[in-house]
């Protein structure tokens, strides 16, 4: 297991570095220029000058060689030197993004928590609920309950969430006026008002992506519960006289997860790739929010680094999904 | 065996169908047989001859729908299994009834332990600790004749082989000294040196523990070796019943002849070719109305057509209790 | 007084990026950043110059400016002091300077200290300013929230290359304005509270203020309007319908100004056909085959109804105009030639060009159809306008094609794209802009013959419909060398005429406001279109 | 078993399929609105032949027709600038339908592509699951603006606009959707290559091409078909997404995704402009789900000789 | 048809056959051992003969069948079959020699692809290695039909329309559709009901006497061995343990695994059964991964000596006809040379004809 996962560790670095390069040529070559939101009233010329300062002039090798060494040498150094208090980074240059002139990093950084709690959480309920419907409608096939889950996983995958939200925040923000229509990143959870209004505030998006994950992942559970519903083992367990609920909660459910965790997993890099039109709609300013409007602003070096982060993530959870398949599923070896 | 006492099981006019699309498939129909007290039954027949719909009926584990227990009654203990409740009938598997199945690759759980495996049932039905289950485990584990036992709980039903999980298997189904004890062709998927060891072990488990027990077959070799009594089926019936012994040395159904010319044998006479039984097993959609073996039989007539044999004792003996036969060639209508 | 009526929460669908305006150029940017940071001038809601840091106006008549109008000499207010408490000198004024001239500062507001021999600080409070030669308009420079004055002390070592790397103080500098930076959170929130050195000490009136960004218009619109979440939201631009129920919700009001943004279709005076060869596509090499003909370029405006498109597109944030320069006041022409549709007029004239109807009802002329692809960048607005100025060009007999780029692409000028605006690769296109302050000078010099965008030049140039008239260069350069209000207020007037009525290269549509939207228990807005919307702030209050 | 006398036609299996598919009373129902859908947006404009574009030049008159409630006129009531949302409908259905279904199409058929060459070549396996991760990994957005940059024009040319963008927005959304459906059909190639019959093809000798045709693909259309059904949906609000960013149809060209877009806009005072996408999309995205469910027990002989 | 045999050379020669699985470990993938499925197998099989090969699970025989017929690359040894290497041709050779040599699956569900119907698994070797009209290869697909007794009816069924017994008719019809010379059965009959075996075995049997075909008989059932196979080989972990005439293996097992093997099948007669005198062998086979140092069998015989645990046997004739890799007879095997080989072949084949 272990040198399984080593191996597959050190076979990423090359994958990655392939795609480094193909993400950052790509994103180079698209049309499209840091300069393109500044109003049309300051001067051609003081446009070149920006785009000059901004070393968007560089050759494209000089400057993915470089966006290398800060990426992998740099970066790394100053998130050391924040846990440990050294200095090993000063004076070396960071990615900095083109748009607000700041390191990239840290502007991820900040958005992470929000992305997590949002995005996260809405997979996290997404996940909460698909499980439960997932199983209930394997394991009652065909019923009513199975055909309406059905019904509105269609629904769920079939409405985007720019109508969701949209319609959300009409019912509950200013029909109902139950929950704000706009979330408020800089509240800090303090007492117990700030956290009824944290989860106010996160009721909405969390409900329209949890809709969304909800959809999907019953279904992967339904088809794997039904799978695994018609093993041997299953009438072995019934034999030994267990109740329906151990028979499916724990046998059947432990197996069926196996796939189901996988693909939770394999997921999950999608938390972090935030959700760019929910979070659009909400006004949540989590990475989705960061990555469109780096991609609509040319911000070049943001756009290379989320993607490239988010390119990283998705590697490393394919390996830990392998792993996990791994690990809870007893008959399968790597080694 | 000891005929006067009471059987510990007792099954009448069983009728078990499965409502399919094609139609009702009558898998059991009207099957009726005891089981006595520290008897082995041997049930043998055909694949699709209602053999396991049978004994999966006993204790309600067909999956309902499409399965329908239509009929019939099944006395253990002094209590109906088909009236009692759900709940009453999860307290008697595992507990009064033990069930072997016939793959044991695919019969455990994958993901759990072999160890967690055999103490559930003791843990739910002889409320034991975990601790005390563990331990009984480890003997269990040590009865069938695994070595090392107490180290092998741990260990996940694939690290066995096919003969130790099935040993596995057998433990679980005698973990709380159950009345009877079920086996659903528990050798079929092994190997002949592996079956024998199994053979080896249940005949010893059998003076050990003394409980009744079903072993169904299609080797009518495993039969001869083990059991005491034997009861053929073939097209969801019982066509006949008798002691081992008076089956193979006076088989009277004329599938049952059949069946025992088939096999050849490895040291008898060497034939030139084996005999066969001409013809596909009957599709048993609809309430049966002639003898299901009529298409098949080489003495079939008229009467096998338009009527259902009963069945019917030969030797003076109660229909059960001795040897009897459903057929109307052989009690006399035919060639007579 | 100072602080007494708590938070004000404001709301801009473009988030900010960057509190230093030097940096940036977004008007998001800057107006957030004039809360913190503050030139010496301003310009108030009629466009009029006030003084802010400075003590007065320096004018002709006061002798602030010198009488050649090549020197102006800025008195500062005695006694002002930075958020952190030091004395606001005039060596931060020329600090200023220093730093958005210095060549690889890459600094966003270049054009404003263009033309300046050097900034000289004559003591502590007076600050001279040196033209390269007579300077008409000498308020370009420390004049208005784009070129506001930085704290010496805290961008001394973030001069020139690194600018970029000083995130502390772009995200949080030290200004002299009515509020400082509590928390910046990039593309994302500001917080801010008063700033407690403040000059005027009974304001501001809120203590705090939260600046949310994100989002779209519609969005922002309804935060102050319909569910009251918060008390002020930028450029509101919304459908008319949508303006008018939710101004019914009662809970905000939307204020609208106009400046000098003109929403235009701009004719290409080149051949973009893609048949010709790279380079000399869109180039002056080859004459538009279709639009070099004014008749048509004529019949293409008149076919268009200009009130129809304010009602649809912009409703009370809307004028019809037909002048490039619609404002100030006295800069506009009195040109209306276009407000009336005449569609049959355009048909004759068309008729007259040549251009006959032809079989399926497009017009053609020598067997070449009468076809136009039109384009612009992706906004609602802009499609709906589209949408109608096809359908009264296809009434005309004019085949239309349309094209709807992204605007990160349409206005970003990258040379590799085929869909820049400057590259124009269409026949006509759509777009609006306006320019700074009250003098159009710089505005209307964009369309000179060389400033054209050409292979040459990256393809960048403001001239981007190729217009090219040696009478117009001529009349620019007397423009330049004018000194005097009214005759540079004529110039201006024919200058906006040759490009519009006389020769239609441009047709201006719609004069475009600013629309934003403020809740009703928000008090003392004033919207303001010739500089920082947020140009009073310190006079917002809380109405009960 | 010796009776040779009465030989069976061959029969049809499409005839047998077509049996089976019809005891699914979901499928039916199903197949009986997506035809109804194709049969409204197809020929629907022949019947009802409003231009869907146009626009009422006479000023007076068109502010009239704006926002029209659903009327004998305008059974769908009007947009914004009068147009008819009826005829929008149809027009805009003819395209997200064609662009749902040609863009699964593509995206299925690179996914089994891959899929099955990686599962089924060894050698193949590892540089095709790095490829999914790239594609995986690729953002979107500058993958389409190059995309659009280097092929919209040449296209264009030789298409036509429409065309043109057509082609581009269904490769660019089948190129970048096909990763699941490649790795689903990977494990189950896998799978499916230590089945008997796979040797026993091998032992006569079947070349691979032959033996992925006829013995691979057809045993995974199941999967095949469960990643279909949801590419569809998805190709039909990605389209949406795109026009939105400005890289999809010409403007004045409607589509289901753009008209629910454009209908968030008026969903206060107009509720009905995004009911009618947002159905009809929604009845698509079910119809085929449910016509995709029928196919899937259709085409397995197993399920369908009982 | 089996005079004939005696005079001509072996249809099908293996020598030293040996097929690993190579096991890769640690970081890089290093092959750092083999499973041993098979470790140097050597017989012959006269044309027109049949080979029974039997053993436990697992032991390699399906291996050594897949082998034969260069399903698998082999890692050593020589596969002659019908004066061919077929372990040594390339790729378009081998295509062309697959007609001669066909395979009978152990399951005739698994072995059967769902999706195609009757006709066309039938016909598909004949698409592969004919150019026939639809008209003629229709008409040899009911010529096959007609000759393993399905029904023409049947042609455009599936084969979960079929019973088990009518489905192994099918992968039959499948393997001989070319004419081969040879079949490898892996376990044709295991997965099939009693009744039903009976009519696979008589098929093949009536198959080989009218078409001459030669058959390597793969099964576990001993009792179904012993009545088709003219001389049995019995394999345990990778090699053969002892590989005799019929009769004289039944009669008297030479090798304590085929003795131990014999005595554990059932015997369906009650009162033999219970006196039979069982060898039940104790444990599992080992693995084959990493096999035990001496003889394979030496973890579970009975009869085990010291020699055992530290020196492989080789497979020697031991007697005329009977070769044994076994220490116990490993003074015998000096004496018996070649010609009693061939010797015990006659015997063996004048045996069969009784
Ligand atoms: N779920 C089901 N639906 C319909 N018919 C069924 C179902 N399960 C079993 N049957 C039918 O019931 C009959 C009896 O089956 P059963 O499994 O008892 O046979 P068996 O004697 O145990 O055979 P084998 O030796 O193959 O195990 C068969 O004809 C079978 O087709
Ligand atoms: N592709 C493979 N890779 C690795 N090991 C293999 C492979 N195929 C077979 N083996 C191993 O080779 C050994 C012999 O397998 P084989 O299938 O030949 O046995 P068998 O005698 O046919 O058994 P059975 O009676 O169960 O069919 C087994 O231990 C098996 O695990
Ligand atoms: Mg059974
Ligand atoms: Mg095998």
């Amino acid at each position: 297991m272990l040198t399984y996962t080593i191996r597959r560790l050190l076979l990423a670095i090359p994958t990655l570095l392939f795609i480094s390069l193909i993400i950052f040529l790509l994103v180079d070559f698209a049309p499209g220029s840091p300069m393109s939101q500044i109003p049309l009233t300051i001067p051609t010329e003081v446009r070149l000058k920006m785009i000059e300062a901004l070393g968007a002039n560089e050759p494209v090798y000089v400057r993915y060689l470089l966006w290398l060494k800060q990426f992998f040498w740099v970066e790394p150094l100053v998130m050391l030197d924040g846990i440990f208090g050294t200095n090993w980074s000063e004076g070396m240059q960071r990615i900095v993004s083109w748009q607000s002139r700041s390191p990239v990093m840290d502007i991820i950084w900040q958005r992470l928590p929000q992305t997590l709690t949002v995005v996260g959480s809405a997979y996290v309920v997404g996940v909460l609920i698909a499980l439960p419907i997932g199983i209930y409608s394997a394991y009652r096939q065909y019923s009513w309950f199975d055909q309406v889950g059905t019904f509105f996983a269609m629904i769920g995958f079939s409405v985007p969430t720019f109508f969701t939200g949209v319609v959300l925040i009409l019912v509950f923000s200013v029909n109902l006026g139950w929950f704000p229509s706009i979330y408020d990143t800089s509240l800090r959870v303090r007492d117990w008002d700030t956290f009824l209004l944290q989860v106010k505030q996160m009721a909405m998006p969390v409900a329209v992506l949890a809709l969304y994950n909800a959809a999907q992942i019953s279904r992967y559970m339904r088809s794997s519960m039904l799978e695994n519903l018609g093993q041997d083992y299953v009438r072995t367990a019934r034999a030994k006289g267990m109740p329906e609920r151990v028979v499916v909660l724990k046998h059947v459910l432990r197996n069926s997860l196996i796939p189901v965790v996988t693909v939770i997993a394999l997921g999950i890099p999608s938390i972090f790739g935030g959700a760019i039109i929910t979070e659009q709609v909400f006004k949540v300013n989590g990475l989705g929010a960061l990555l469109i409007n780096a991609i609509q602003g040319s911000d070049l070096p943001m756009v290379q680094t989320l993607t490239f982060i988010f390119a990283v993530l998705i590697v490393l959870f394919n390996l830990i999904a392998d792993i996990l398949y791994g690990l809870l599923d007893p008959r399968i070896r790597y080694d | 065996m000891a005929d006067g006492a009471a059987p510990v099981l007792d099954v009448r006019g069983l009728k078990t169908v499965f409502r399919t699309r094609g139609g009702e498939v009558h898998a059991v129909n009207s099957v009726s047989f005891h089981l006595n007290p520290g008897e082995l039954l041997g049930v043998v027949g055909e694949s699709g001859s209602g053999k396991s719909v049978t004994m999966m009926s006993l204790i309600g584990l067909l999956p309902s729908p499409p399965a329908d227990v239509r009929a019939g009654s099944v006395m253990l203990g002094g209590r109906d299994l088909l009236k009692i409740s759900a709940e009453e009938l999860r307290e008697v598997r595992g507990a009064k009834v033990g069930f072997v199945f016939q793959d044991p690759m695919t019969s455990l759980n994958p993901v759990f332990t072999v160890g967690d495996q055999i103490m559930e049932p003791l843990i739910r039905h002889m409320g034991m600790t975990k601790t005390q289950a563990k331990q009984r485990a480890a003997e269990l584990l040590a009865l069938v004749g695994i070595p090392d036992a107490a180290a092998r709980l741990k260990s996940y039903p694939h690290q066995f082989s096919g003969g130790m999980r099935q040993r596995v298997m057998i433990a679980i189904a005698l973990a709380c000294d159950p009345d009877v004890l079920i086996a659903d062709e528990p050798t079929t998927a092994l190997d002949v040196t592996i079956q024998a060891q199994i053979l080896e072990l249940v005949k010893e488990l059998r003076t050990k523990l003394g409980m009744a027990i079903v072993w169904i077959t299609h080797d009518l070799g495993v039969i001869a070796g083990i059991a005491d009594r034997v009861m053929v089926m073939y097209g969801g019936q019982v066509v006949e019943q008798a002691p081992v012994k008076e089956l193979f040395s006076n088989p009277q159904h004329p599938y049952t002849r059949a069946l025992l010319k088939t096999i050849p044998s490895l040291t008898g006479a060497r034939e030139d070719r084996l005999q066969v039984i001409e013809g596909q097993p009957p599709i048993l959609i609809g309430a049966p109305s002639a003898c299901p073996f009529r298409a098949r039989c080489v003495h079939a007539f008229a009467r096998c057509e338009a009527e259902n044999p009963e069945r019917r004792a030969i030797d003076g003996r109660a229909v059960g209790q001795g040897h009897d036969v459903a057929c109307h060639w052989s009690a006399g209508g035919g060639d007579v | 007084e100072r602080g007494s009526d708590g938070n004000v929460k404001i709301l801009y669908s473009q988030a900010v990026s960057i509190m230093n305006a030097y940096l940036s150029g977004g008007t998001k940017d800057i107006e957030v950043g004039s809360l913190v940071l503050e030139p010496l001038a301003g310009y108030d809601s009629k466009g009029e110059i006030f003084p802010r840091l400075a003590a007065e106006i320096p004018t002709l008549a006061n002798g602030g400016v010198s009488a050649d109008q090549t020197s102006i000499t800025w008195k500062l207010q005695p006694g002002i002091l930075w958020a952190d408490g030091t004395p606001f000198t005039s060596a931060d004024v020329v600090f200023s300077y220093e730093y958005c001239t210095h060549p690889e500062g890459g600094c966003a507001q270049g054009a404003k200290y263009e033309g300046i021999a050097s900034v000289e600080a004559l003591d502590d409070l007076t600050v001279k300013v040196t033209f390269t030669g007579p300077k008409p308009n000498p308020y370009t420079a420390f004049v208005g929230a784009t070129s506001p004055i930085i704290q010496k002390a805290q961008f001394e070592a973030c001069i020139g290359a690194a600018a970029p790397t000083c995130t502390e103080a772009n995200f949080a500098p030290i200004g002299t304005g009515p509020f400082r930076v509590t928390d910046f959170k990039v593309n994302d929130t500001v917080e801010l509270e008063a700033n407690p050195n403040y000059r005027h000490a009974d304001k501001p009136k809120f203590a705090t203020v939260s600046v949310k960004g994100g989002g779209d218009a519609a969005g922002a619109a309804r935060a102050v309007m319909e569910t009251g979440e918060f008390d002020y939201a930028w450029n509101t631009q919304i459908n008319p319908e949508l303006q008018a129920q939710m101004n019914a919700g009662g809970k905000g009001k939307f204020v609208s100004g106009f400046g000098t943004l003109v929403e235009r279709i701009e004719m290409n005076m080149t051949d973009p056909s893609p048949s010709l060869p790279e380079g000399e596509r869109s180039t002056t090499k080859h004459p538009h085959p279709i639009l070099s003909d004014i008749r048509v370029r004529k019949a293409l405006s008149m076919a268009i109804d200009r009130g129809l498109l304010v009602e649809v597109g912009y409703g009370e944030a809307g004028r019809v105009t037909c002048n490039l320069v619609p404002a100030p006041e006295a800069w506009a022409s009195d040109n209306t030639d276009c407000v009336n549709q005449d569609m049959e007029g355009a048909k004759a004239l068309l008729d007259e060009a040549g251009w006959t109807v032809g079989a399926n009802g497009i017009r053609e002329k020598d067997g070449v159809p009468l076809k136009l692809l039109y384009q612009t960048s992706v906004n609602p607005v802009r499609q709906d306008f589209q949408a109608l100025v096809k359908s009264w060009w296809n009434e005309l007999g004019v085949d239309v094609e349309l094209k709807a780029v992204d605007a990160g692409v349409f206005f970003g000028g990258d040379p590799g794209s085929p869909d820049t605006f400057q590259k124009f690769y269409a026949d006509v296109e759509m777009y609006a802009n306006n320019f700074d302050g009250t003098d159009p000078e710089a505005y209307l010099s964009n369309y000179l013959c060389d400033k054209a965008p050409r292979p040459e030049t990256q393809w960048q140039g403001e001239n981007v419909n190729r217009f090219c008239d040696p009478a117009y260069d001529e009349l620019v350069r007397t423009f330049a060398a004018s000194t005097d209000p009214t005759e540079r207020q004529g110039i201006a007037k024919k200058l906006n005429d040759m490009l519009t009525k006389d020769s239609y290269t441009i047709v201006p549509l719609v004069h475009r406001g600013r629309l934003s939207a403020h809740s009703n228990s928000l008090g003392g807005v004033d919207l303001n279109v010739w500089d920082t919307e947020l140009w009073n702030v310190e006079d917002w209050h809380r109405v009960q | 078993m010796t009776d040779t006398s009465v030989i069976e036609k061959p029969r049809n299996q499409w005839a047998d399929v077509w049996a089976q598919f019809k005891t699914h009373k979901g499928a039916v129902i199903g197949l009986a609105v997506f035809i109804g859908l194709v049969f409204f947006v197809s020929l629907g404009p022949f019947i009802w032949t409003k231009d869907p574009t146009y626009i009422n030049p006479n000023a007076a008159e068109m502010i009239k027709t704006r926002n029209k409630p659903p009327s004998w006129e305008f059974p769908l009531g009007t947009d914004q600038l009068g147009r008819d949302m009826l005829a929008r409908m149809m027009k805009g259905g003819q395209v997200s339908i064609a662009v749902g279904m040609v863009a699964m199409s593509i995206s299925i058929l690179l996914g089994t592509l891959v899929g099955v060459m990686a599962g089924y070549f060894k050698r193949l396996d590892g540089p095709l699951m790095r490829l999914t991760d790239l594609f995986l990994a690729l953002p979107l957005l500058p993958l389409l603006l190059v995309m659009v940059m280097l092929f919209r024009d040449p296209l264009a040319r030789a298409m036509g606009p429409e065309g043109g963008t057509f082609l581009l927005i269904v490769f660019a959304i089948g190129v970048t959707s096909w990763m699941q459906a490649a790795r689903i059909v990977r494990g189950e190639v896998l799978a499916l290559k230590e089945r008997e019959f796979v040797l026993a093809a091998r032992s006569i000798g079947t070349p691979p091409r032959r033996m992925i045709l006829r013995h691979i693909l057809p045993n995974v259309v199941s999967p095949i078909m469960v990643s279909a059904t949801l590419g569809i949906a998805s190709a039909i609000i990605t389209e949406s997404a795109l026009s939105f960013l400005g890289l999809g149809f010409p403007p004045d060209f409607p589509t289901w995704g753009r008209l629910l877009f454009d209908g968030v806009d008026y969903i206060q005072q107009y509720p009905e402009r995004v009911m009618w996408p947002g159905i009809a999309i929604s009845l698509t995205v079910l119809s085929v789900n449910y016509i995709g469910d029928g196919l899937r027990d259709a085409l397995d002989p197993r399920i369908r000789g009982r | 048809m089996l005079d004939a045999a005696k005079s001509q050379a072996p249809l099908v020669q293996v020598r030293g056959l040996k097929m690993y699985f190579p096991i890769y470990t640690g970081l890089m993938r290093r092959h750092t051992g083999d499973v041993k499925a098979v470790d140097g197998v050597s017989f012959d099989i006269m044309p027109g003969e049949t080979l029974g090969l039997v053993g436990e699970s697992g032991c390699g025989k399906s291996t050594v069948g897949r082998a034969l017929l260069r399903l698998y690359e082999i890692t050593d040894g020589s596969v002659v079959i019908n004066g061919t290497d077929v372990a040594s041709l390339g790729p378009e050779d081998l295509r062309k020699a697959r007609p001669q040599m066909q395979m009978v699956f152990q399951d005739p569900q698994a072995s059967l692809n769902p999706r195609m119907t009757l006709a066309d698994i039938i016909g598909e070797p004949l698409n592969e290695h004919t150019d026939w009209n639809a008209d003629r290869k229709l008409a040899r697909i009911y010529e096959l039909m007609d000759a393993v007794g399905l029904n023409r009816r049947f042609a455009n069924r599936f084969p979960h329309e079929f019973s088990g017994g009518q489905r192994q008719r099918i992968g039959i019809a499948r393997a001989l559709a070319l004419n081969p010379r040879f079949i490898v059965c892996d376990e044709p009959i295991a997965a099939l009901d009693v009744s039903i075996q009976a009519q696979v075995v008589n098929l093949l049997e009536d198959l080989q006497e009218k078409l001459g075909l030669t058959y390597l008989f793969i099964s576990h059932d001993l009792s179904m061995v012993r009545h088709i196979a003219d001389r049995v080989a019995v394999m345990y972990l990778g090699r053969i343990a002892e590989l005799s005439p019929r009769d004289a293996l039944y009669a008297r097992p030479l090798h304590p695994y085929a003795e131990a093997l014999l005595s554990a099948v059932p015997e369906p007669d009650p009162s033999r059964a219970q006196t039979r005198n069982r060898i039940v062998l104790q444990g599992d086979v080992p693995s084959p991964a990493n096999p035990p140092k001496g003889c394979n069998f030496c973890t579970r015989c009975p009869k085990v000596m010291d020699l055992c645990r530290s020196v492989k046997p080789d497979l020697v004739e031991v007697e005329p006809g009977r070769m044994v890799a076994c220490h116990l007879y490993s003074s015998d095997s000096m004496t018996a040379g070649s010609t009693g080989a061939t010797e015990a072949k006659e015997r063996s084949q004048q045996g069969e004809s009784l």
